[in-house]
């Protein structure tokens, strides 16, 4: 175990256990204060960015892999650790998930209150008037304790075991709080009854994403049981420890034959792939981001999935190497799929938070494509774009939610001319979209572009086929844009009213954010990269040279 | 002795006089578990005959309760006295173990038990008949159901107490049989828990018609079940000459010292002994449950009272599987290759069938059937470990799963409306919405049984599929793993079913029970939760406890 | 000194950032404040200029580096500046044309109520172009690239609540991220050759690299060039780019950002030189737009659409020079300049026209507004004759040079450039004399619109026509001084490499040749247009004319083709999504379901039956336990 | 005679004790064919024990015959609590609960 463990605060396990306590705390307001609920739950959720920004400032990108360690023995009989560390991938998606989620709370800050929608009509009213406020937010701060504490885990099972739970206050949150729009929208789709419509597509996307990423899971469970024979095997005493494991594969004590590894690398990857979400296994996303509303689309999205791709690249590459080697040129493959059908499948789309949905799919083929580059710049690029792409998802997603709000549809036929009568709106709608597309200037673009540079400079054919993205990614924004935000005033948008406060406290600060990471992602990019490089050195894969070591800017001048 | 001589000298010592007869040996501090829950059981049957009956109720359960724990108390001692593990010996000249396992799920029994007993004795939830508080159970077993006697049973607000001692009786032969050291106590125990729960079967207040069916069906294929057995007993009985396990199993290994001629003969015969075990075989998995022999499970559930039934699927597990471990690792192991492809395949049968039917089930009580036949084939996967760590992780599953068991089981027996409890699936629509409480309770224990990681049913599966891969069973493990899968989508459907859709204006209501109840749902909940997040003090127990004496 | 130069970018984008953010507080004086920053800017230009001239011709490339950027292991991406002749000439055009166009807007837009927004996009233009002519890398000259895109797209869609501009805006961003696409293939090529993409190594050790790899990123280059600066293939946005207000157009669309592509190119001479078929796809392709535009700008009866034509067949020009190599770099960038002055000035000439028509483009309802408009027409006259290429005017000395250059290419290819050069002059004097003659000839032909409200042609106020004043002064004096004794090459030679062109023909033949086509083009309008009255209502034409009105079809191909054919697709991938993808997933669960419902059936009810499956499943078990000992 | 015919003979009544549980309605009959198998079970018992020359058989047999009167006991309450709500002992007409 080469990892100190500090036996200081424990810094790690307080930012997990933060929101969680917040979560049982939330839960536990009572049913009438429910403006109470929301400000405590604000309040745990801003607690948590205040300690993941401690960490942030407290991890050394040149320290070891793994920093403020914490190791205690949790389930002997299983080899089971309750280890935590971090390296610089995590510290990044941490202070993510831990900046998205107050303003997901905020965002969603009326989503839950007992009244239906402004337009869903008194029915509506009825139905919908089971709502516990508490509950979601109680629900959102959960999946960020076990987001965050799957980002620290070191310790397999123990990420396996948070993997898993976080499907379920998810679950409840896709199924229990559908979108106020969605009665009109169906009420607009199929005639009459949109309510009932409404309530089952819900619940249908809610179950399908369950059983879906729980297949996912129980397919990792095997394999995470698989590894505990293997080790147990070689290693005489079975253990889960990640930096165990890879010491063990580096010093040649642990050596799994070929078939093994490679049957243990899907069962991992396999888990991943859904959650990521990889073509073909993509298709719970848009039913869940589409019937969920706009806070928890972006979480779904820019947060939990996200688990999907980290795990990608720390368990999955430096468990088995040899097997990431062995299944790159189908993943790669794949997420070229993802990138060029999710897009054109996002042009495609009638309904805004489907697209959306989409376009993600798209961007998590980039991320996949980026890792498994296994290049210094591609998974650089990937780790920037898991941050990238959740910021400027989120601004896009929850715009659009302040949109479908506001008209009650998420049909993009229903809008129009919206930038005439709410400008702002449209303009913070606009610059979500051109991240999106990931507009130079804009953090996506940095990554975006690492990404293609890190494929390209291994796999030419596949770097040019992986930019026609960008063309498409152009094409589904501003064709999104053009419907909804320009042409004549449709009726029905004629008296919407502009971007509120509270919405401008939510998507401001994310443009910032986005400009400035856009034009200098150094600090990023300096935490992640020791990280990067010692993944890649686990997998054993060199950036390839430059084929002419050109003249330097000395002889240049001249 | 050798066979002539003892033929022989049967004729001779008969007509001696008696005393010279040793008495048997018995070490009836190691069988006090046992002999209280027994105890207890006949002082029930006095109180029953002696006591007025309005004084019954109290006088019964608090005699239950008082027996339980202290059989409880019993059995931690024993452990405390090393008798789990150092000193597990054998007692009652052979007939019983007292060692690791036995006490383990001795203990795990007793505390299901005293748990059954609060949901027995609930009497809240029904609404008061004639002013007077009536439990689950038939004013007047005997009765027509809707005949007069019934109706004046009622009125005079007759209560069956019997189901105490009933239960108690059980208890006591759910505690020899997983202790059973020979295949004769081996039987007496099952048909001695067995007749009970035939007669506990019967006795449901509402719907009394599907009661006694169910009683009868489980009361005609048990004995069926069992006459199997018996006659497998017989063959192992030719093959070895003996019924202790310890002396099957030298002759199985070949390790027996004095061979006689005909035990020589007989030996070399393995059909016996194949047949044999094979039979014994059929009537334990009958009470466990697993595929082919599973098909009473649904309809008993269903038709019998709720709290048996929570009684029954929790306790009769817990106990058979002790049995068939016992068989399997103390008289079988040297013909592991011959029973393990065997029930390998009863296993993936299990499992799968299990899982796959309960898909489009439509009852509570048939579901929660069928998913306890799905957990039997996991269970199956840990006991085909074939190793200690089979052995330990099968102690944490049952463990685990018997209190989940209990707890849905309880909270079944809340959700009620006028035709008694609502066991209809399309009535359980929105009662999420209606009573969160008592949905969010019964999603944690279907959560559990879905094996969703922080609960009990993801440690007892992890152990389980964890000891079958270390045992080279990991085709198992994958096929438990797609059956879960499977298992999963009906757990959540009842989910989807409270939380997400519209209640119906007809619903059911939830009663408010006693503390009773809450108390056994309470435990259930804690039990749950504890094995789930922190189970390593309890895998301990069970590691501790994983090793037959012979 | 040089940390000016990151000023030059500063103040418009200041500007840019107050005014988008500003809010309507801001609405009174927003013009002013976009006008002054962009003004700011040039003054710091020609500080700048004269802080060059000051240096000797040698150490007259300044750097600025101000931060790393994007370093990622090998990728190291650096924001830093170089700013050298090149790049000079383009500072001063830029900052110089963009000030008097902020002038001219705010008389131009002066009854817009989303000026102060118009201004705010004006100024973000400004700071990316500036981006784009003075980064020291590639990938820096990327985010301007993009950048100006952003703004043209913003711009061309400033009237949003018109579905045609937005279209026409969508339409422009995505031709031009084709281009993007390919510039930024061009990069990761570099990256992975050279391993930088920075301009002084690249360019640096070109002769390390194999032709081959030189070959693609040239041709990779070529593609960004041709989505930027509207060349064939990617030229269709621009004509629908005329959507935007005239400003943009003049800025935008003519003077600064369609040249970028030539820009590029030029940069990346070391690139082409060292890859000889390269450079011949650049001359191909511009010697193809050269014609395109000009055919298509001689049927358009769009004031506005003509001048695009216009600039798209003179942007050929430009590319064919830059294509020629060192003998041509130098006069494509003066040709550039010179373009940028009267094609700006006819921009402005033809929005003043506009303002006095109340936005009437349609130049069969024009007629004799010389009278009405007599600045306007004097400019825009001056302008004419500067593009037609009238001696002594500026257009005359670029293009001059640049048929010259053709020629000189040498061989059968140098005829056929030369040729097609001479013929583009000759169109080039045709359409524009057309457009000169619809407008201010002929008698007066415009109607009271739906409305009934008689437009009432009259002079623009001074903000709109002194800007004009200026810029006709450039077309006319700028080519002449840029000639003298070759300043201009002589000022450039440094960073483009330029040497003198043989052409078989004596530059005065070349000149010669140039004049007569040039007068022939013009009787020729002068024939069809200013002795016979101009009908009102567009005749059928030729099917040459009307292929030209269509932008020679190339539109409804892009349509049939790519719109189409991309909807189709989609359509089929959402079917196909739901069917199969999802379907496998639906089905599996929906096979599930029915094995399970046909499974239950099994449990039938009767005591005996399930007796009889415990009795066979007893059988079976006996039976192999047997098996099991007998294999 | 040799007692591997008694064995027969056991084999041979546990059958027909099966046999009778699979064919017959009437729960009394059915119950009493269970009862057949027991026997069967005691006559295999008794057989071995001879065999073996060792009495645990004969023991055995006097347990089993104890358990099937317990069975008897607790069964024919059954059966015939049903036999008076339903008027019927058959086996088949208790197939309210299937599926």
């Amino acid at each position: 175990m080469s990892q100190v463990v500090n036996a200081g605060f424990p810094l790690l396990t307080a930012t997990a256990a933060v929101p969680a306590l917040g979560a049982v705390a939330t839960a536990a307001v009572p049913a009438a204060r429910r403006t109470a609920a929301k400000w405590l739950a604000l309040a745990f959720s801003l607690a948590t960015l205040a300690l993941a920004l401690v960490v942030l400032v407290r991890f050394e990108p040149g320290g070891e892999q793994y920093q403020m360690a914490e190791s205690h023995a949790w389930i002997a009989d299983f080899g089971v650790r309750y280890e935590l560390g971090v390296d610089g991938i995590a510290v990044a998606l941490i202070a993510l998930t831990a900046l998205l989620i107050p303003f997901i709370i905020l965002a969603g800050w009326h989503d839950a209150d007992p009244l239906a929608g402004s337009d869903s009509g008194s029915d509506a009213g009825r139905s919908y008037s089971w709502r516990p406020t508490q509950g979601f937010f109680a629900l959102i701060l959960m999946v960020e304790a076990m987001v965050v504490i799957s980002f620290e885990a070191t310790d397999v099972f123990l990420f396996y075991v948070f993997f898993e739970a976080m499907l379920i206050p998810m679950y409840f949150l896709i199924g229990g709080f559908g979108d106020r729009a969605a009665p009109a929208q169906f009420a607009a789709g199929t005639a009459g009854g949109g309510d009932e419509a409404a309530a089952t597509q819900r619940s249908y996307a809610a179950v399908k994403f369950l059983l879906y990423n729980l297949a996912g899971g129980l397919i990792m469970l095997a394999a995470v049981i698989g590894l505990y024979a293997v080790t147990a095997d070689d290693l005489g005493q079975g253990t889960f420890s990640l930096q165990q494991i890879v010491q063990a594969r580096a010093s040649g004590d642990l050596d799994l034959a070929t078939g093994t590894e490679r049957l243990l690398f899907l069962g991992f990857f396999f888990a991943f792939a859904v959650k990521a979400p990889l073509w073909p296994l993509h298709t719970w996303l848009p039913n869940a981001m589409g019937e969920s509303t706009a806070p928890v689309a972006v979480l779904i999205t820019a947060v939990v999935d996200k688990v999907g791709t980290f795990a990608m690249l720390r368990f999955c590459l430096q468990l088995f190497p040899e097997a990431s080697k062995w299944a790159t040129p189908a993943i790669l493959v794949l997420s070229l799929i993802s990138i060029v059908y999710g897009a054109l499948l996002a042009v495609g789309q009638r309904d805004i938070k489907r697209l959306v949905a989409y376009a993600s799919i798209s961007h998590f083929g980039f991320i996949i494509l980026g890792i498994f580059a296994m290049t210094t710049q591609g998974q650089g690029g990937a780790t920037l774009y898991m941050v990238n792409h959740g910021i400027s998802t989120a601004a896009l997603m929850l715009v659009a939610g302040f949109l479908i709000s506001r008209r009650g549809s998420r049909l993009i036929a229903d809008y129009g001319g919206v930038q005439k009568v709410a400008p702002v709106l449209a303009g913070t709608f606009l610059i979500g979209g051109l991240a999106t597309l990931s507009l130079p200037g804009l953090a996506p673009f940095v990554s975006e572009f690492l990404v293609l540079v890190g494929t390209f400079s291994r796999y030419p054919v596949i770097g040019i086929i992986a930019t026609f993205g960008i063309v498409l990614a152009a094409l589904y924004v501003l064709v999104l844009y053009q419907r909804t935000m320009t042409g004549p005033v449709k009726d029905e948008v004629r008296h919407m009213p502009d971007l509120r406060i509270r919405e401008l406290v939510v998507v401001a600060p994310l443009i910032a954010l986005l400009l400035f990471l856009g034009v200098y992602p150094k600090p990023l990019t300096d935490i992640v990269n020791p990280a990067v490089d010692h993944t890649l050195s686990v997998v054993d894969r060199h950036d390839p040279k430059s084929d002419v070591e050109p003249v330097r800017e000395t002889e240049a001048a001249k | 002795m050798s066979s002539a001589a003892t033929v022989h000298s049967l004729w001779t010592t008969a007509a001696e006089i008696p005393d010279k007869i040793p008495a048997p040996h018995i070490e009836y501090g190691q069988l006090a578990p046992t002999l209280i829950v027994f105890g207890a059981a006949l002082v029930g049957i006095l109180l029953e005959a002696f006591l007025p009956r309005r004084a019954r109720y109290h006088a019964q359960l608090l005699l239950s309760l008082v027996g339980l724990a202290a059989a409880f108390a019993a059995v931690i001692g024993l452990a405390a006295g090393g008798y789990a593990t150092d000193k597990a010996r054998i007692a009652a000249m052979g007939a019983v173990a007292v060692d690791g396992p036995a006490l383990f799920l001795q203990g795990a029994i007793l505390l299901v038990s005293l748990v059954a007993v609060f949901t027995f004795a609930e009497r809240r939830l029904d609404p008061r008949a004639h002013g007077k508080r009536v439990d689950s159970f038939a004013a007047q077993a005997g009765a027509v159901p809707g005949g007069a006697a019934e109706q004046a049973a009622v009125k005079a607000g007759f209560t069956t107490t019997e189901v105490f001692p009933i239960l108690l009786f059980a208890v006591g032969g759910m505690l020899v049989f997983p202790a059973a050291n020979d295949l004769l106590t081996l039987f007496v125990a099952l048909e001695v828990f067995s007749l009970p729960l035939y007669v506990l079967c019967a006795l449901a207040r509402r719907q009394r018609l599907l009661s006694q069916e169910s009683a009868v069906k489980y009361f005609l294929l048990g004995a069926f079940s069992s006459a199997f057995l018996l006659f497998g007993v017989a063959l192992l009985y030719g093959y070895a000459g003996t019924v202790t396990y310890s002396g099957i199993a030298e002759v199985v290994d070949g390790t027996v010292r004095n061979v006689t001629p005909a035990l020589a003969g007989t030996m070399g015969n393995d059909a016996l002994l194949l047949i044999g075990s094979a039979m014994v075989l059929v009537g334990l998995l009958f009470k466990v449950g697993a595929v082919p022999f599973h098909m009473w499970t649904p309809d008993v559930y269903q038709g019998a009272p709720t709290p048996v039934t929570g009684f029954m699927a929790a306790a009769t597990k817990v106990a058979a599987f002790g049995a068939l471990l016992r068989l399997l690792y103390v008289v079988l192991p040297g013909m592991r290759w011959d029973w393990r492809p065997v029930m390998w395949g009863v296993a993936i049968v299990t499992m799968l069938a299990g899982a796959i039917v309960a898909v489009t089930q439509t009852d509570v009580k048939r579901m929660l059937a069928y998913s306890s036949i799905a957990h039997a084939g996991f269970i199956l996967a840990g006991v085909l470990a074939a190793t200690p760590d089979g052995v330990s992780s099968v102690l944490f599953y049952l463990a685990a799963y018997s209190f989940v068991t209990l707890g849905a089981f309880a909270v079944v027996t809340l959700v009620r409306d006028a035709g008694g409890e609502a066991t209809h699936l399309s009535k359980w629509a929105g009662l999420g919405r209606r009573s969160p409480l008592t949905a969010a309770v019964f999603a944690v224990f279907l959560l559990a049984f879905a094996g969703i990681p922080l609960t009990s049913g993801f440690s007892g599966k992890f152990a389980v599929f964890q000891a079958a891969a270390g045992g080279g069973a990991g085709e198992l493990v994958v096929v438990g793993v797609i059956a879960s899968a499977i298992a999963a989508f009906f757990y959540i459907r009842v989910i989807v079913l409270m939380f997400f859709s519209e209640p119906r204006p007809e619903g059911p209501t939830v009663a408010v029970p006693s503390p009773l109840t809450m108390t056994a749902i309470a435990l259930g909940v804690a039990v749950t939760v504890a094995l789930g997040v922190a189970p390593q003090y309890f895998l301990d127990l069970a590691g501790q406890a994983g090793v037959f004496v012979r | 000194m040089e940390n000016l130069i990151g000023l030059l970018i500063a103040a418009p984008l200041l500007g840019a950032a107050v005014l988008l953010c500003g809010g309507r507080r801001l609405d009174r004086v927003g013009h002013w404040i976009g006008c002054v920053l962009a003004g700011a800017s040039f003054v710091i230009g020609v500080v700048l200029f004269a802080h060059m001239l000051a240096l000797g011709g040698e150490e007259r490339t300044l750097r600025e580096h101000l931060f790393s950027w994007v370093p990622v292991g090998g990728f190291q991406a650096d924001v830093a500046f170089q700013l050298d002749q090149l790049s000079m000439t383009f500072v001063l055009l830029i900052t110089g044309v963009g000030t008097l166009i902020h002038v001219y807007s705010t008389g131009y837009m002066e009854h817009d109520e989303r000026r102060r927004r118009f201004f705010g996009y004006l100024n973000l233009f400004l700071a990316a172009m500036l981006l784009l002519v003075l980064a020291d890398n590639y990938l820096l000259l990327y985010v301007g690239w993009e950048g100006v895109g952003l703004a043209s797209y913003l711009l061309i869609g400033f009237w949003q609540h018109k579905p045609s501009a937005a279209t026409a805006a969508k339409k422009a961003f995505i031709v031009n991220r084709v281009g993007d696409m390919g510039l930024s293939i061009a990069i990761m090529l570099m990256f992975t050759t050279f391993g930088t993409f920075a301009f002084g190594p690249v360019l640096a050790s070109t002769d390390r690299a194999s032709e081959g790899v030189l070959t693609a990123i040239g041709l990779t280059l070529l593609l960004g060039a041709c989505g930027k600066s509207a060349q064939v293939p990617l030229q269709s946005w621009l004509g629908d780019a005329m959507e935007g207000p005239t400003p943009v157009s003049a800025l935008i669309h003519a003077a600064t950002m369609v040249t970028a592509g030539v820009y590029l190119i030029t940069r990346s001479g070391a690139i082409f030189n060292a890859s000889p078929d390269a450079q011949l796809v650049v001359v191909v392709v511009g010697a193809v737009t050269l014609l395109f535009g000009a055919i298509v700008g001689c049927a358009k009866d769009d004031i506005k659409k003509a001048l695009a034509g216009s600039t798209m067949s003179q942007i050929g020009y430009m590319i064919l020079a830059a294509g020629l190599g060192p003998i041509g770099y130098a006069f494509a960038i003066m040709h550039l300049v010179t373009h940028g002055f009267f094609k700006a000035g006819l921009f402005l000439g033809a929005g003043s026209v506009m303002h006095g028509m109340n936005d009437e483009v349609d130049m069969r309802k024009y007629g004799g507004l010389r009278t009405y408009m007599p600045i306007t027409f004097v400019t825009f006259g001056l302008g004419y004759l500067a593009i037609i290429g009238f001696p002594g005017l500026s257009g005359f000395f670029s293009k001059d040079k640049i048929i010259e250059a053709a020629f000189a290419k040498g061989g059968t290819e140098g005829w056929i450039l030369g040729g097609v050069a001479l013929l583009g002059a000759a169109i080039t004097a045709y359409y524009m004399t057309r457009v000169m003659i619809m407008t201010f000839f002929g008698e007066k032909r415009w109607q009271p619109d739906a409305e009934g409200n008689e437009p009432h042609p009259h002079e623009s106020p001074k903000s709109m026509t002194i800007p004009m004043i200026v810029l006709a002064f450039g077309s006319v004096f700028a080519g002449g001084l840029f000639s003298l004794n070759e300043a201009f090459v002589k000022w450039l030679e440094p960073v483009t490499s330029f040497e003198h062109g043989h052409s078989p023909l004596s530059a005065g033949a070349v000149t010669g040749a140039t004049v007569a086509v040039m007068v022939i083009g013009v009787a020729l309008a002068w024939a069809q247009y200013g002795r016979r009255p101009v009908p009102v209502a567009a005749p059928r034409g030729s099917l040459l004319t009307r292929a030209a009105r269509r932008d020679l079809l190339q539109d409804d191909f892009n349509h049939v083709v790519l719109v189409r054919g991309g909807e189709h697709l989609t359509r089929s991938l959402v079917y196909l999504d739901h069917t199969v993808v999802d379907g496998v997933v639906n089905g599996t669960a929906a096979s599930v379901g029915g094995l399970s419902g046909r499974l239950r059936k099994v449990q039938n009810g009767y005591a005996r039956s399930y007796a009889v499956s415990m009795f066979g499943g007893a059988a079976v078990l006996i039976a192999a336990t047997l098996l099991m000992r007998a294999v | 005679m040799n007692p591997v015919n008694y064995l027969y003979l056991s084999a041979l009544l546990f059958s027909i004790g099966a046999a009778g549980v699979l064919i017959r309605r009437n729960a009394i009959v059915v119950f009493m064919c269970v009862e057949l198998m027991l026997n069967a079970c005691n006559l295999a018992f008794v057989t071995f024990s001879r065999l073996h020359g060792n009495l645990d058989g004969q023991i055995i047999a006097f347990f089993t015959m104890v358990v099937a009167a317990a069975e008897v006991v607790v069964g024919l309450a059954i059966i015939v609590t049903i036999f008076r709500s339903r008027h019927s002992a058959s086996v088949d007409d208790a197939s309210l609960m299937k599926l």
